[in-house]
Order: structure tokens, then C-alpha cells, then sequence
């Protein structure tokens, strides 16, 4: 039993700075639970709180059916992989990882097989003899990340654990957490894992569900799918997505009884399912927003209802794709595109950009929040 | 959020903080203070008695544990300062300071210039070097004494203040380069890095960088220094031989002739008003111990 | 020369710089500055450059002084230090070529032999100390015990402590050192010889150290003094500051007069000290234990020997000098002195009672080394372990004159 | 760090200096005593090993000796671990701690002076405190001054109880272990004794390693605690080897024999600090790998 | 002049392990060059080495012209971020920005401009008062990078810089990395940049050259579109590109004058152009190469010559796109698809996977060289 939830959870600083502004979540017992949110918007300071690292200066968290705000850490059924490592410079990667172990006093065969196999999983067994002095930055994620990983904590606090790892191994990384996390449920002994990450395809592939934070706030609290089609918010919409989605003003009008929305560039017809959602605003000022791929270069396309008519500032290819950054009316856009599909789109000259409308989002300007769910 | 404001949320947070800690920590602290207090108290009694003993008559001073005076007299204190000689204790305290307070000084650069030296750079003969550096503080310097007196003869340093200064300039005291040795040698070299690439020769990397950081250890060997100067006595006593030139811990023992009546209460009371700098002292310069590199710049 | 002061010697417009020191309590100091101011006054042309302190310490800055050559022109020294300083004779000026301005006829011949090393005069005596007793009359008469004035009387006075005061009490006090000499004062009296030959080798037998050793340890038993490990549970504390002492627990001590008054003012209280006579009834002979305590002496290198001599012979002879002196250096051996002191009627009190008694009888020599710190420390030794019953008296007579004649024998090299 | 060569040297050079000029001669010319009969007064003459041999046939020299050892042994690790037990938790974040850490440090301002001897005396004589209170306890009363078996023990506390240089250093190498191992060692489960010896302890030991050695050093180097308190007494029970070379170099005058004390000593600290810097390699953790 | 070059420079450190065996690298005067490879194979050493902080056990290093073996790093004209930040505990975050351009002697009011300028383009302004502690990870982290940023040196040198930041700061930072490169162009200045980072967007779209480091050695330096298109060996093929490239074991075969390749699951014909390319490798073994997005699920596709048909493990939902993870004859693959485009793909379930074989690559098992260029 190990869910774990925060109540009304504040946190202000010595410094006089409030990082936390009253969290409220539930963490389902074994759950992988994802933390977002830009830089500094308290994910690493809502992870202390639950480890016990940080003095909680309002609210509950509880872990499993106990409130331990008054609870030392190493009894909170926790294992954790700080942001900064925090590795013991006088120990070998081997006791580095060893260490919590021999807290809790495992026989010695027992340490010695799962710190190896550990360290074969993060690819680090030449290391277990070296100092953190000696390795890498990346190596030294994974012994903190070994750390973490060799013991059977209830619940495990991830804190951007793959953020030095070169694309490879972070793929091999993720995918060992995951497979840690079905091997425990599927032993019956499930664990809550909380992870915070800023990488996006982490967030998505990894989490059960995803938390967005900002200025320790929540904003959304759901699966990667429905954060990603269904954001609530403004903040969400614009944070989740790399790139990220197009967001400009707009203006809901109507004319001829059907619904438009004006933006930078061009008024476009709503399809009658979003139509209905934003009549209310007819007249008003909102947000618009559209997620890159729904962006079509050059090309009639079937969904497309309408189009913008831009110039091409800079086309960055990516081997498997392409982003094409273009100008309208004096507004940025940013579309996604297939290079098979769009094979000359050139810098510099204008085309036209369809807008697949149905995929759209609009944004009351004052609550933030999205009028098109 | 304005300046006031701040500071009180400040205040208030703090407090709540501190409910929390006791709250958590209950009678492990209450403990942890109790043994702080009364282990304190044996620490301190030592200070306390010497300020009653202060007041006291002699017979009572060599016979009464307790440091309440029968009776509270202040002629110790005044008669004191006066002393039996052309000066009074005035003149040897700005004596002592003008021995203690340069002989900080050069100490805490030489020895920190040398630390540097030994403990960051290649040096042919390191190895060697260092450990003559350790061997120098292992002759008992008693014997060292008399080839020392004909040496600063020899220089024509006798009666000044020479003899006790100008050495610590040249990093003699081995102990303390020795000290600072080991504290730099448990600091990590990435912030030196960072400050190469920012531009830092190698003295303003030790200036800049390692002088803040290694701040405890410095303001040790400065305290140190200090006490152990204001307290050196038989230095002094040898090399200086002028009355008007003397420092506070030789006048301390002016008047202590072992066939004549000696006013202990006087000589106490001196006493006690010579801790005070020490005191003072190490008061300020423990509050520097606040917070250590806590390596926070550094990740891994 | 002259070196280690500021600017010695020479000095602007002929003015004549002489550095004095000496050793001292705030009494000296201050009576000597004063002295001093007078000397100046007197000699326009000369300027004293004082240089003094406490005790602790002043020997080694002296030897240090001796050793580099850079000692004042005229110091205070202890007696015994003229033995270390000038073996040959040849340490400090010797002041037989100055007899033009100091005046050697005001002292008794005897005392000029003890500062005269190989037929030169290296000091002039600055006073007589002598072991004398000083009974706490306070205590006495608690315990309902007369003054004694033979060994007898102590003897009877100790089981009165007992009795009338408690078992933690004792007529007399003795440390190793006045322990030693208590011996030594037996074995004079009924022997009546001193403790060392003029060959510089102990001057008594084996069995007569044994018969010394055993009086102390007779002593120690009748509980007349306390053991060696009952005073040593105090810790190595000085006489005068042993509580028992302060408290009159120990109702009397065999001191040199010249340090009396430190004894007398540590008393509790107002109980007083009273000046015996010399015990008596072991021997035939008198005994007793005098020396110079110490000596003025001339800096062998000095510039301005005549100065220097002008000097000296102020502090001891001058009569303004003297007054203001007083006794702040003990008793003054300098006949002319005395008288001047005596005719201010400045003479009085238990220093000069237990003077009086010094010069009275002065014992039967001393030898120059007979103070000598490794004898001292021998003495101690010796006295401590047979306190602590680790030798027998005769153990501690077979070690003692061993040990002393080789060092004798090495000190007379 | 890279460095040129000759730049290390660069900011030795007070230190070289020092070394030519004001310790070489005073070394040295103890070294030459030390095979001389020099008695201060008269000019040394050669004695070849004179000093050396005449120092091991005597009883003094041995007793003395037997005591410094059994002196630096109790001493240093009673020093070591108090300093280190109260900087450990004075470095806790508590109030008043500012006064706290002054008051144990108080003893060591005191120094050598009266007070401290007075008092000493007032706790371990006969009828002093620590009798009292052991009488308490139904324990006789011992005569910890007087009798030369205790003595030592009452000399070695005095120096335990002026433990405030190595705890201020103590304190400062405290303060330079990073938070985040202690956070570290939290989640990994480590008890507050654990955590010390696991982390915090190893973290320090360059620091731990000073102080050891300079103890040591010290602790055969002691001559005030003996000589303000026993002076050497009861039956040289306290004499250290330090007052042994006192009292031969300036209350003998034998120079000579007092530098070869000097010098013998000065191997045996050496041997001492040797095996400590051998060892060195084996629980001293630098932060920075030559 | 800022040219950067390396003359087999090799690494050993103090404790006998070899880092660096050999490079030689010409990086052009202004060119943005950045380095990738896998976590430990010697880019933060290079990097450091190119510093000065390291010394070189073996070779030589060149900036403009002359070589700076023994020179200092502070004379080597120089700014760097570091991998693991270094700040200064003491200095507030201003300061720690401040310091470089203090030491240079930079007027006052010029450093307080530079220093405010970065600030808001990091996103710090607020934290100039606060010191390393009292920030989180990210902010540290821009920090540092504001540290480099506002010195105007010939060189700069990057280690993961943004590895900390959440995706839409990097995407902000990261352009404005390059509009500082631009601009110093521009002014007539241009600065060399080297670059490491783990990050494969940001390689491909910052780097003018990608240096591809495995293990101490070189494996390729290229333009990115070269890298992704044209691998020369093995090791870059499956390190560019994430999710990477299937890579599976093959053998050529000929079979009526036409040249197939024999992989788990099928026997693929080869086009023309390839077929070229391996005909001295018939009947040998080689590697196989496919990038994910040469694979097309359940459809016939124009390009596809060949297919095989394999069973759908998991289905990776990214938003925008979709990865597929299937079984053939017991290899794994992976296929990046458009969600779009294949809406019913289900785990579990076998389909045929079509292969773009112009798009593929084969490697010689011994020299791991691509045979198909
Ligand atoms: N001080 C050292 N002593 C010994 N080996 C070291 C030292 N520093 C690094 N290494 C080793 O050298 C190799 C290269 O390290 P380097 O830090 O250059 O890797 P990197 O490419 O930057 O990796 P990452 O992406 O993980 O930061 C690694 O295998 C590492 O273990
Ligand atoms: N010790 C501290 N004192 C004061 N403020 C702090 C402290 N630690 C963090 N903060 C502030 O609290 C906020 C939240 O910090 P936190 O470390 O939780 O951010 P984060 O979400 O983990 O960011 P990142 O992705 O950059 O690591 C930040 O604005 C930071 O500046
Ligand atoms: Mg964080
Ligand atoms: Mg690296």
C-alpha cells in the first residue's frame, strides 16, 4: 500500500519564497506518476516534500494510509535519484549503490547480486571500482540512478534521472524503469513511482499519468494522450507538445450564422463541432491554437478548412521530419511536416499553410482555460 | 512583497519552522540541549570563577570553589589597570595589538600563499618540500630557542616587535600550512576550473575562489593565531626587553615574584579583562561558520 | 656590547644610557622606579633604562641575555646564578677595579666571599635570607599548644593538633625542599658541620644522612608534618596557597625570612604569624641555614662600568635611596643601610624579626652549589621518595651522596 | 589543475625563505649541540654520541619517556573524539549555538593561566569536587594529585578538556560537507550514528587526519598542563619528556644533553607521523586525486 | 582567428584508463561544431582538453594559430559551460555571471548590461539576487549557461548545456545559442562553438558539423542531414536517429541475376543501386539497416519493394506520431508511423510491415563500414 497524496501541500523557503502554492494530488498505489513543468515551477521541491527532504510548511502528505509530514525519510518507504546525484565522492560506484542496502541490512550475496545486475542493466559494470571523481556525467547519473534502482522501496522518486545520458541509453534507461515497474507489480509488490522529467517522450511513453506543474501550481492532472489532445489550459496546451503549439490571438466572429475564427493571416471557418463550443464568444478575443502537424504545407488537404498564407523563414530538417517556421500577417507559425511529403519548400518565398480545423483549440483569454473540450 | 513584509514572513516562517523541528525532534532535543547546558557549564565554570575570584582575598581565592565573593570590591580591577609600573595596562594592550594584529595578517597570506603552493601545483621536489614542512613541527622548540635568540641578535631584531612578527610572514608556522593544506585538498578543483575559464590567474583563483570558500578554515587559523599570540608569553618575554614595549600577557605576570605578596585578585582581574579580546574574538568569528561550500554549485 | 636595547649607549649630547633590570613584585617595581627617578636627578648626564618584570620566566630571558651578550649593565641575580654565569670569576665585571665609587667595607667579609669566584668580585650582596620558623599563633593557641622552641615542645604541640584540632592538622608544614633542609638542620646541629665540604663533596656519612632522613620520617610519623602523599593531594601548590596553610591546618613553616610576608598575608582571616626562635634539643651545636639572597652585578661588557658603579653603589648606600628602597628587597645587607632604615624605624615586622635572627647565626657555610637546581631537584627527589616510602632512609643517604658528589664533582669543573 | 612548473614554486617561495632564514640555523645548531657538552656558558666542545649514550643508560631519561607514551596515549584519542563529538553537535542547526560553541572553547582561551591551574586543583585534591561527587557514589575518595598513578590521568583530562582548537576545526570541516549527502544518506536509510560514520566522518578525514597528527605532535610536545598543575610531580609521575628537556636546558644548563632529548623525541614523533602517513592512503579521502 | 584544431590528442588519466585514443579534428573558424556520442565516450575530456583543464597525454591542440598545449585556459580565449555547472557557491547568481567579464576588466556599467541582457533572455532575472543554493536544477543550469553567454570570447565550449532545461526553454535557448553565433558573425567576430550535447534535435539543428566520438575515437564528422542519411559505419547509423535505426543481422544473396537481402522475417529485393553497392558481399553476412520511418505498417506503399510480417508488441503514442514495436522471426523492430495514417494497428496482432529498401544501409560485419554509400 503505497499511494501516495499530497493535501493543500505548501511550501515557502527560508528565503521567504513560495515555491509550492497548495498541491493537491492522489498518486494511486503503484501508479507511474510523471512530473512536467517548466524550469523552476517546484517539481524537484514537491519531490523533497514526499521524500521528507524539505520541511513541509502547509498541508499533508500522506504515504500509504499514514500522514508523514512528521516522518523521517528513511522511514518513508522511499528511494529516490536526485537531480544534482548527490553521490558519496569518497565511495565506489559499487558502495554507492551498496550503501542503502547495507542500511537495511541485506546479506552481503544479496547487495553484491543486485548492485551487478544493476549495473549490467545501466551498462556501468567496468565502473563499480571507480570513484564519482572518475566518471562521467553520464556515468555518474546512472550510479545515482543504480542507487535508486537496487533497492524494493515502496515508493520511488525519480528526479530527471536520464537528463545526462546521450539518446541511446536513455531509451534503454526508461525502458529498464518501466520494465522495473511491471516486474514489481507483477510480484505483487507493486511500487509508486514519481518522475520528474522535462523531456517530453519520456512524459508521454513512461508516465500513467502525467502532472503538469507551473510556479507550483497544478495545472493538469491526466494521461499523456488526453494532456496532449485535450490540454485544459493555456499553460498545458503550450507546454506539452515540442514544438509546441502554434498559440495565437484570435477572434471568434460570425457571419452568415456560421462561426469563424480571425486570426493572424486569415479568418477561418470552424468546423460545426468546435463552432458550438465558442458560440458563446462570439465578439470576444481568445486564444487559437493548433499543434504543428495539423499544419499542411503547399498541398489541398481533405481536413483542411482553411488556410493562411505565410513565408517561409527557416526550414529545420530532422531527418525524419521537417519544421517549417513561416510568417503570417506578422505572426510566427511553426508547421511539422513529412519531408517526402513537401519536397520544395523553399526559405524566403510565400505558400500557403492548411489548417486542419477539426484539431483545433481556442482559449478564453482571462480563465485560460479551453473553450473547445 | 516589500522589505517589511518580507522579513516578517521571513520571522514568522522560521518560527513555524523551528515548532516543527522541536515538535519532531521533542525530547531529543530538550536532551541534546540538556547535555549541551550542563557539559557547557563545566566548560564555562572556569570563566565564571575566575570573575568572582576577581573580588575575592586571596585566602579565599585559594580556598573557596564557589565564585561568589564574600564581598564585591573593584579596587583589583582599578589597581590593576593602574599597574606598579611607568605604564599602565593601557599601553599594553595597544602593545599586544600591534603584535597581534599584523602577525594575523602576514600569517593568514603567507600561510595561504603556501597552502596554495603545495596543496594545487606541481612542484619539483613536492614530496620532499612537504615533508620537511612536517619536520619542522616536530622538534620540540624549546631547544630551538636559544640558536633563535642569537639569531635575531645577530639580525639586531631584539627588543622590537620583529622577532614575533616578521617569521609569520614566512609561513614558519608549519602547522597552519599544514591546515590549510588539508582543508584544500577537500575542496573540488571544478570551481578552480570554472574561474580559469573566467579569465582568473592562478592568485586571483585562490583570492576569488578558494579564500571565500575555504573561509572556516581561514578565519580558524586567524583566530588561532590571535588567541595563541595574545597568550604567547615567553616570546615576548625573551625579545623584548623594554618596560614601555611590553604586551599584555608579560604585564599579566609583573607583579608575580615568587618570594613577594602577590595581589591575586589583581593579577585575576587582569586576567579576566585580557580573555576579553579572545573572547570578543572568537564570538564574531564563529558566526562565519554558518554555512560551508554545501557544494551547491556543483553538480554530481 | 651593548646590543639589544633601542639605542644603548651613546645617546645624544654625551647623555649616558645605563639598562637595569631586575625581577620583582609591584612593591619593587615601584620603589626601585623611584629610586631611579632620584638617581637621575642626581646624575643629569645618566639615564636608566629600567627593564623588569615577574618572576616567571626572568631567568631563562636572562641566560638568554648572558648567551647572546646582550644583557643590561647592571642586574639583580640571584646568588646562585653567579656559579653559572661566571664559573671562572669572569661573567659579570669584577668589582674590585671599582672600588673608587662602590664602598665593599659596608658589608660583612663573609658575605663579599660568597660573590668573590677565583679572587674576583662579581656582585655585591643585596641582602641576608635565612631559613627561619614562623609559627601561626592562631593556631597554637587553638590547639592549646605554647610557641615551641625545641623539637620536644613540636613533638607535644602535634599530638595538642590532634587532639584539640583533628587529625588533618599539624604544628608545622614542610614541602620536599624544607624537608630536605630539615634534615640537613638536624644533622648541623648535632653534628655541627655543613652539608658541603670546601672539596665540594658531601660532608656527611651514610649513616649520618640515614639518622637526618630517619628524623624526617620520625616527624612524618608523630604527625608533626604531614606525608609527602598528604601534601601532594593538593597538588604541586606552593606553600602559601595550600588551603591547610590558608586555614591554619598547619600551624607554622620553615621559610626564608625574606618570603614571610606572602605567608602571612595568605592566612585566613586575621590569625597571626609569629617569628620562633630556632628549634633546639637534638645536638650540641646551632643550626641554621643563611645565604645572599641576591646580588647586584655589573655587566662584564658594559660601557660605562664607572656608571654603572654610580649606580649600584646609589641603590644600596645612598640614604634617600635606601629609605625609599625600604625592604622591598628583604633586609639589606649593606651595614650603612640598616642603620639609615633602622633610624627611620622602617625595621620592624616578621622579615626583620627572622633577619635578625639570620644574622644572629648564619650557620656554618653554605656552599655555592648548595642551591644549585640539580641538587635542588636531587634533594626533592630524594625527599619524595622516601616520603612515599619507595627507599629507605638508607637507600636515600646512599642515593643522595652518590648522585650529589657527581654532581658536585662536575659543577667544580 | 594545470599549472606551470615553476608557478607552485612561486608561492612556496615565503615558505623557502622562511626555512633558509629563520628555521635552517636554529635547527641546526641544535642538531650540533646535540653532540656537544654545550653548557650555555663556556663554548660547546665535540662529544661525538656522548650525549646519546649517557641518555639511555639513564633512569630518568626511560621513566620519563614511559610517560609521554602512556600521556599521548590517552590523551590523544580522548582529545580526538571529544572535539570531534562536540563539533559534531554544535554544528546541528540550534539556538544559541553561536553561544554554545564559545562556551566550549572557552577552556582553551583559559590556556595555561591560574585559573586553570587553581581549578584543577580545586577538582582533583583530596577534598575537591570530583572526590565529592564520587562520594556520592559510595567511591573513596582518591588522591588523584598525590598519588603518582591517578596523576598522569588528571594531567591527560586537562588537556582532553581543552579540546577547542581541534573542535573549531573540526567544526569548519563539518561545515564543508555537502547537504546533499546527508540528504542522500537520509534516503538511503542511514541512522544519524551510521551517517556519521558512513559519510559524514569519511568526508572529513583529511581534516580528521590533521588533527590526528597535530595532536600527536602536541601531545608529545605537552609541557604546560605538568608543569602548571604537578610540576612533573608526584615522583616524576608526570614528568613528560618535554620537562625532562626543560629542566635540562635551562635549569641544568646542559644544552648539549637537552638538544639530544630534543632530538630523540623529534624521531619518535617522526617514526610516529610516518606511520601515520603511511597509513594515510588507506582512510583518508581526498576530494581531489593528485 | 579562432580555428580550433586537434592533432591526434590523446587522454590518459591519472588513474591508467586511455579516454581519448587519438583525434584529429579541424574545426573552422566560427563553425558551430557540436559533439555527440554515447554517455563516457570522451566529450566532456575533449571538451576540457580544448580548455586547457586537462592536461593532454599525447598530440597537440591548436586555436588560431598557434598551438596551446601549454598555454592556460585563461589565455586561451575561452568561455565554457560546464557539465556540472561549477558555480560559485559564494556569488550570487549575478555575480557568478558577472565574474568572467570582472576579471577581463569590463566597465561596470557594460558588465551590469550584459549581465541583465542574458538574464532575461534565460529567464532569470528574478534570481540575480539568489545564490546556486537557492535555485532549482534548471536554473542553475542557465545560470551557467549566462555565465558564457555574456563574455565575448573566440571560442565557445558547451558541455549539455540545456540537459536540465524542460523542452520549451531548450528550444528558446537553443535559439538563442544560435542567434549568438549568428550575431557575432554578423558583428564581424564569429566565434567557434563546440557543442556536446545528448540531445539529437539539438545536434541536428544547431550543429553546422556533428563529430560523432565512440569510445575515445572519431567515428564520423558531417553535416547532420549527412549523418542521418549517409552513416559510414555502423556505430553512427544506430547512435543518430531516436528511436534508432533497426539494425538487424543479414545476408546477401543472389537469386537470378537479382541481388536480395536475407533478413529475420524476409527475403527483401534489393534496388538496382543498392544491389551495385553489395554485389562483392553475396552470400557474406553484413548488417542490415532500416530507419523507423522507412517502415510502413499494413499498407502497400509506392516505395516499398519488400515486407515482412511481423507481431505488434507495444504501440508507443508520442501525440504527433506513433512508434510501433514488432516481432519477425524473433528480431525486434521498430516502425515510426502517423498516427493518422494507421489508426488500427493493435498489440498483439500480426500485420506486414513494408521496408523503403532504397532507404536502406548494409554494413560489413568486420570493418562495421557502410558498404551502401
Ligand atoms: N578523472 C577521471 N579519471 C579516470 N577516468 C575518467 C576521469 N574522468 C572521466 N573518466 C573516464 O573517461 C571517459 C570519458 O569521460 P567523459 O567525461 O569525457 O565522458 P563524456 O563523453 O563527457 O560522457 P557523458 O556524456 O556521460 O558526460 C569515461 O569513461 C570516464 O569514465
Ligand atoms: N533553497 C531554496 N531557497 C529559495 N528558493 C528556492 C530554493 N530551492 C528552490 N527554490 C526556488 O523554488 C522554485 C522551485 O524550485 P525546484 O527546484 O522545485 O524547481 P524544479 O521544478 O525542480 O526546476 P528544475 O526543472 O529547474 O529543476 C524555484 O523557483 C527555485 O528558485
Ligand atoms: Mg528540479
Ligand atoms: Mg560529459
Amino acid at each position: 500500500m503505497a499511494e501516495v497524496v499530497l493535501k493543500s501541500v505548501e511550501k515557502q523557503y527560508p528565503n521567504g519564497f513560495k515555491a509550492v502554492h497548495g498541491i493537491d494530488l492522489e498518486i494511486k498505489d503503484g501508479e507511474f506518476m510523471v512530473f512536467v513543468g517548466p524550469s523552476g515551477c517546484a517539481k524537484s521541491t514537491t519531490l523533497r516534500m514526499v521524500a521528507g527532504l524539505e520541511d513541509i510548511t502547509g498541508g499533508e502528505i500522506w504515504i500509504g494510509d499514514k500522514c508523514v509530514n512528521e516522518v523521517q525519510p528513511k522511514d518513508r518507504g522511499i528511494a529516490m535519484v536526485f537531480q544534482n546525484y548527490a553521490l558519496y565522492p569518497h565511495m565506489t560506484a559499487y558502495n554507492n549503490m551498496a550503501f542503502g542496502l547495507q542500511m537495511s541490512k541485506t546479506p552481503k550475496n544479496i547487495i553484491d547480486q543486485r548492485v551487478r545486475e544493476a549495473a549490467k542493466h545501466l551498462e556501468i559494470e567496468d565502473l563499480l571500482d571507480r570513484k564519482p571523481k572518475e566518471m562521467s556525467g553520464g556515468q555518474r547519473q546512472r550510479v545515482a540512478l543504480g542507487r535508486a534502482l537496487v533497492r524494493k522501496p515502496d515508493v520511488f522518486l525519480f528526479d530527471e534521472p536520464l537528463s545526462n545520458l546521450d539518446a541511446k541509453l536513455r531509451v534503454s534507461m526508461r525502458v529498464r524503469i518501466q520494465e522495473l515497474h511491471e516486474m514489481l507489480k507483477a510480484e505483487g509488490v507493486p511500487a509508486t513511482m514519481i518522475y520528474v522529467t522535462h523531456d517530453q517522450v519520456e512524459a508521454m511513453t513512461m508516465g500513467d499519468r502525467i502532472t503538469v506543474l507551473n510556479a507550483g501550481r497544478i495545472m493538469q492532472v491526466d494521461t499523456p494522450m488526453n494532456l496532449y489532445r485535450k490540454p485544459e489550459n493555456l499553460f498545458v496546451a503550450g507546454f506539452i507538445g515540442a514544438p509546441s503549439m502554434n498559440l495565437v490571438d484570435g477572434e471568434i466572429v460570425e457571419m452568415g450564422g456560421k462561426v469563424f475564427v480571425s486570426i493572424p493571416g486569415g479568418v477561418l471557418p470552424l468546423p460545426e463541432e468546435k463552432a458550438e463550443k465558442v458560440r458563446s464568444h462570439v465578439g470576444k478575443k481568445i486564444k487559437f491554437g493548433l499543434r504543428p502537424e495539423d499544419i499542411i504545407a503547399n498541398e489541398v488537404h481533405e481536413g483542411g478548412e482553411g488556410f493562411v498564407t505565410g513565408s517561409v523563414r527557416v526550414v529545420e530538417q530532422m531527418g525524419n521530419e521537417e519544421f517549417i517556421y513561416f510568417n503570417a500577417a506578422g505572426t510566427q507559425f511553426i508547421a511539422r511536416v513529412n519531408p517526402e511529403q513537401v519536397k520544395n519548400i523553399r526559405k524566403g518565398e510565400d505558400y500557403r499553410f492548411w489548417f486542419n480545423l477539426a484539431k483545433c483549440h481556442m482559449f478564453d483569454l482571462e480563465t485560460e482555460e479551453n473553450l473547445t473540450l | 512583497m516589500n522589505e517589511q513584509d518580507r522579513k516578517k514572513l521571513i520571522a514568522e516562517n522560521d518560527l513555524r519552522l523551528r515548532k516543527r523541528l522541536a515538535r519532531r525532534n521533542g525530547i531529543n532535543s530538550g536532551l541534546r540541549y540538556f547535555v549541551l547546558t550542563f557539559v557547557g557549564l563545566l566548560m564555562l565554570y572556569p570563566l565564571i570563577w575566575l570573575l568572582g575570584a576577581s573580588f575575592k582575598s586571596n585566602a579565599e581565592i585559594f580556598t573557596s570553589i564557589g565564585f561568589l565573593p564574600s564581598s564585591f570590591d573593584f579596587s583589583g580591577y582599578v589597581n590593576g589597570w593602574k599597574t606598579s609600573t611607568e605604564y599602565t595596562f593601557t599601553t599594553y594592550f595597544i602593545n599586544t595589538f600591534k603584535i597581534v594584529i599584523p602577525k594575523v595578517i602576514v600569517t593568514v597570506i603567507s600561510v595561504t600563499l603556501t597552502a596554495y603552493g603545495f596543496a594545487r601545483f606541481k612542484i619539483p621536489g613536492k614530496k620532499f618540500l612537504f615533508s620537511i614542512l612536517i619536520a619542522t613541527l616536530l622538534l620540540p622548540n624549546l631547544v630551538l630557542r636559544i640558536p633563535q635568540y642569537i639569531m635575531f641578535n645577530s639580525f639586531n631584531w631584539l627588543d622590537s616587535y620583529k622577532p614575533l612578527i616578521v617569521p609569520s610572514a614566512f609561513a614558519v608556522d608549519a602547522f597552519f600550512v599544514f591546515m590549510v593544506i588539508q582543508f584544500m585538498r577537500g575542496i573540488p578543483k571544478d570551481l578552480e576550473e570554472a574561474a580559469t575559464i573566467d579569465g582568473c590567474n592562478s592568485i586571483q583563483v585562490l583570492t576569488k575562489i578558494l579564500m571565500p570558500i575555504l573561509k572556516p578554515a581561514l578565519i580558524s587559523v586567524a583566530l588561532f593565531q590571535f588567541m595563541w599570540t595574545m597568550n604567547d608569553f615567553l616570546g615576548p618575554l625573551i625579545y623584548i626587553s623594554s618596560v614601555r614595549k611590553y604586551p599584555v600577557s608579560i604585564a599579566l605576570k609583573m607583579s608575580m615574584d615568587a618570594s613577594a605578596l602577590v595581589h591575586w585578585n589583581q593579577v585575576i582581574a587582569l586576567s579576566v579583562i585580557a580573555l576579553v579580546p579572545s573572547l570578543v574574538v572568537f564570538f564574531l568569528a564563529q558566526r562565519h561558520f554558518v554555512d560551508g561550500i554545501t557544494s551547491s554549485g556543483i553538480k554530481g | 656590547g651593548n646590543k639589544g636595547g633601542t639605542d644603548v649607549g651613546g645617546g645624544e649630547g654625551g647623555e649616558v644610557k645605563l639598562r637595569f633590570s631586575w625581577w620583582g613584585g609591584d612593591e619593587r617595581h615601584e620603589a626601585t622606579l623611584a629610586a631611579i627617578r632620584l638617581f637621575e636627578d642626581k646624575n643629569p648626564g645618566i639615564k636608566i633604562e629600567a627593564e623588569y618584570g615577574g618572576w616567571q620566566g626572568h631567568q631563562e630571558k636572562v641566560t638568554s641575555q648572558m648567551v647572546g651578550n646582550t644583557a643590561p649593565d647592571v642586574l639583580q641575580v640571584n646568588w646562585n646564578w653567579l656559579y653559572i654565569f661566571s664559573k671562572d670569576g669572569n661573567g659579570f665585571y669584577d668589582l674590585s677595579t671599582l672600588t673608587d665609587h662602590i664602598n665593599l667595607d659596608n658589608y660583612d667579609p663573609a658575605l663579599m666571599d660568597q660573590t668573590t669566584i677565583n679572587g674576583k668580585i662579581n656582585g655585591i650582596p643585596v641582602g641576608v635570607t635565612g631559613k627561619v620558623f614562623y609559627f601561626n599563633k592562631t593556631a597554637y593557641d587553638a590547639a592549646g599548644a605554647s610557641i615551641p622552641t625545641t623539637f620536644d615542645e613540636l613533638y607535644k604541640a602535634a599530638e595538642l593538633f590532634k587532639t584539640n584540632l583533628g587529625n588533618d592538622y599539624y604544628p608545622m608544614d614542610l614541602d620536599q625542599y624544607a624537608a630536605f633542609l630539615m634534615s640537613m638542620y638536624y644533622l648541623e646541629q648535632k653534628h655541627g658541620k655543613p652539608f658541603i665540604n670546601e672539596e665540594n663533596v658531601i660532608n656527611y656519612s651514610l649513616g649520618e644522612l640515614e639518622e637526618g632522613f630517619d628524623f624526617y620520617l620520625d616527624l612524618v610519623d608523630k604527625g608533626v608534618v604531614p606525608s609527602m602523599e598528604t601534601r601532594g593531594a593538593a597538588g604541586n601548590v606552593p606553600m602559601d596557597q595550600t588551603p591547610s596553610w590558608i586555614q591554619g591546618k598547619y600551624g607554622a613553616t620553615y621559610e626564608w625570612d625574606s618570603a614571610v610576608a606572602k605567608f602571612q598575608a595568605a592566612l585566613e582571616g586575621d590569625q597571626e604569624l609569629v617569628t620562633g626562635d630556632y628549634l633546639t634539643g637534638i645536638g650540641n651545636n646551632e643550626s641554621a641555614l643563611a645565604k645572599i639572597s641576591m646580588v647586584y652585578s655589573i655587566n662584564k661588557n658594559t660601557k660605562y662600568p664607572v656608571e654603572s658603579a654610580k649606580l649600584l653603589e646609589f641603590l644600596v648606600s645612598d640614604p634617600e635611596a635606601v629609605e625609599i628602597l625600604g625592604t622591598s628587597r628583604g633586609v639589606p645587607a649593606n651595614a650603612a643601610a640598616i642603620e639609615v632604615l633602622e633610624g627611620e624605624g622602617v625595621l620592624a615586622g616578621l622579615n626583620y624579626e627572622g633577619n635578625v635572627k639570620v644574622r644572629g647565626f648564619m650557620g656554618n657555610g653554605i656552599s655555592p652549589y648548595f642551591e644549585d637546581s640539580q641538587l635542588q631537584n636531587l634533594y626533592r627527589t630524594v625527599m619524595e621518595e622516601l616520603g612515599y616510602g619507595k627507599i629507605n632512609a638508607a637507600q636515600a643517604a646512599e642515593k643522595l651522596t652518590s648522585e650529589a658528589n657527581r654532581m658536585l664533582a662536575e659543577l667544580a669543573k | 589543475m594545470k599549472g606551470k612548473k615553476y608557478e607552485g614554486l612561486l608561492y612556496i617561495t615565503p615558505w623557502l625563505i622562511g626555512l633558509v632564514v629563520f628555521t635552517a640555523f636554529p635547527f641546526f645548531a641544535s642538531l650540533f649541540f646535540s653532540f656537544t657538552d654545550y653548557n650555555l656558558m663556556s663554548s660547546p666542545n665535540f662529544v661525538g654520541i656522548d650525549n646519546y649514550k649517557t641518555m639511555f643508560q639513564t633512569e630518568l631519561f626511560w621513566k620519563s619517556f614511559g610517560i609521554t607514551m602512556s600521556y599521548v596515549f590517552i590523551t590523544v584519542p580522548m582529545k580526538l573524539a571529544f572535539a570531534l563529538f562536540i563539533a559534531y553537535i554544535l554544528n546541528f542547526k540550534l539556538k544559541a549555538v553561536n553561544f554554545f560553541r564559545t562556551a566550549y572553547y572557552m577552556p582553551s582561551i583559559l590556556g595555561g593561566s591560574v585559573a586553570v591551574a587553581v581549578l584543577w586543583r580545586f577538582l582533583f585534591a583530596d577534598t575537591g569536587l570530583v572526590n565529592m561527587i564520587l562520594a556520592l557514589f559510595g567511591v573513596d575518595s582518591i588522591s588523584w594529585l598525590g598519588n603518582p598513578d591517578y596523576a598522569i590521568f588528571t594531567i591527560s583530562l586537562l588537556r582532553v578538556w581543552q579540546f577547542g582548537s581541534p573542535m573549531v576545526i573540526f567544526l569548519a570541516a563539518l561545515k564543508n560537507v555537502p547537504e546533499s549527502l546527508y540528504e542522500a544518506a537520509r534516503i538511503d536509510g542511514a541512522s544519524k550514528v551510521k551517517t556519521f560514520i558512513r559519510v559524514t566522518l569519511p568526508m572529513i578525514t583529511p581534516v580528521l587526519f590533521f588533527n590526528f597528527i597535530m595532536q600527536l605532535v602536541q601531545a608529545f610536545q605537552e609541557f604546560n598542563g605538568p608543569y602548571i598543575i604537578t610540576g612533573g610531580g608526584p615522583l616524576n609521575s608526570t614528568y613528560l619528556f618535554p620537562l625532562y628537556i626543560y629542566d635540562n636546558a635551562f635549569r641544568y644548563f646542559r644544552m648539549g644533553y637537552s638538544s639530544a632529548l630534543s632530538w630523540f623525541l623529534f624521531v619518535v614523533i617522526m617514526v610516529f607521523t610516518l606511520l601515520a602517513f603511511k597509513s594515510e592512503k588507506h582512510w583518508v579521502h581526498y576530494t581531489e586525486v593528485e
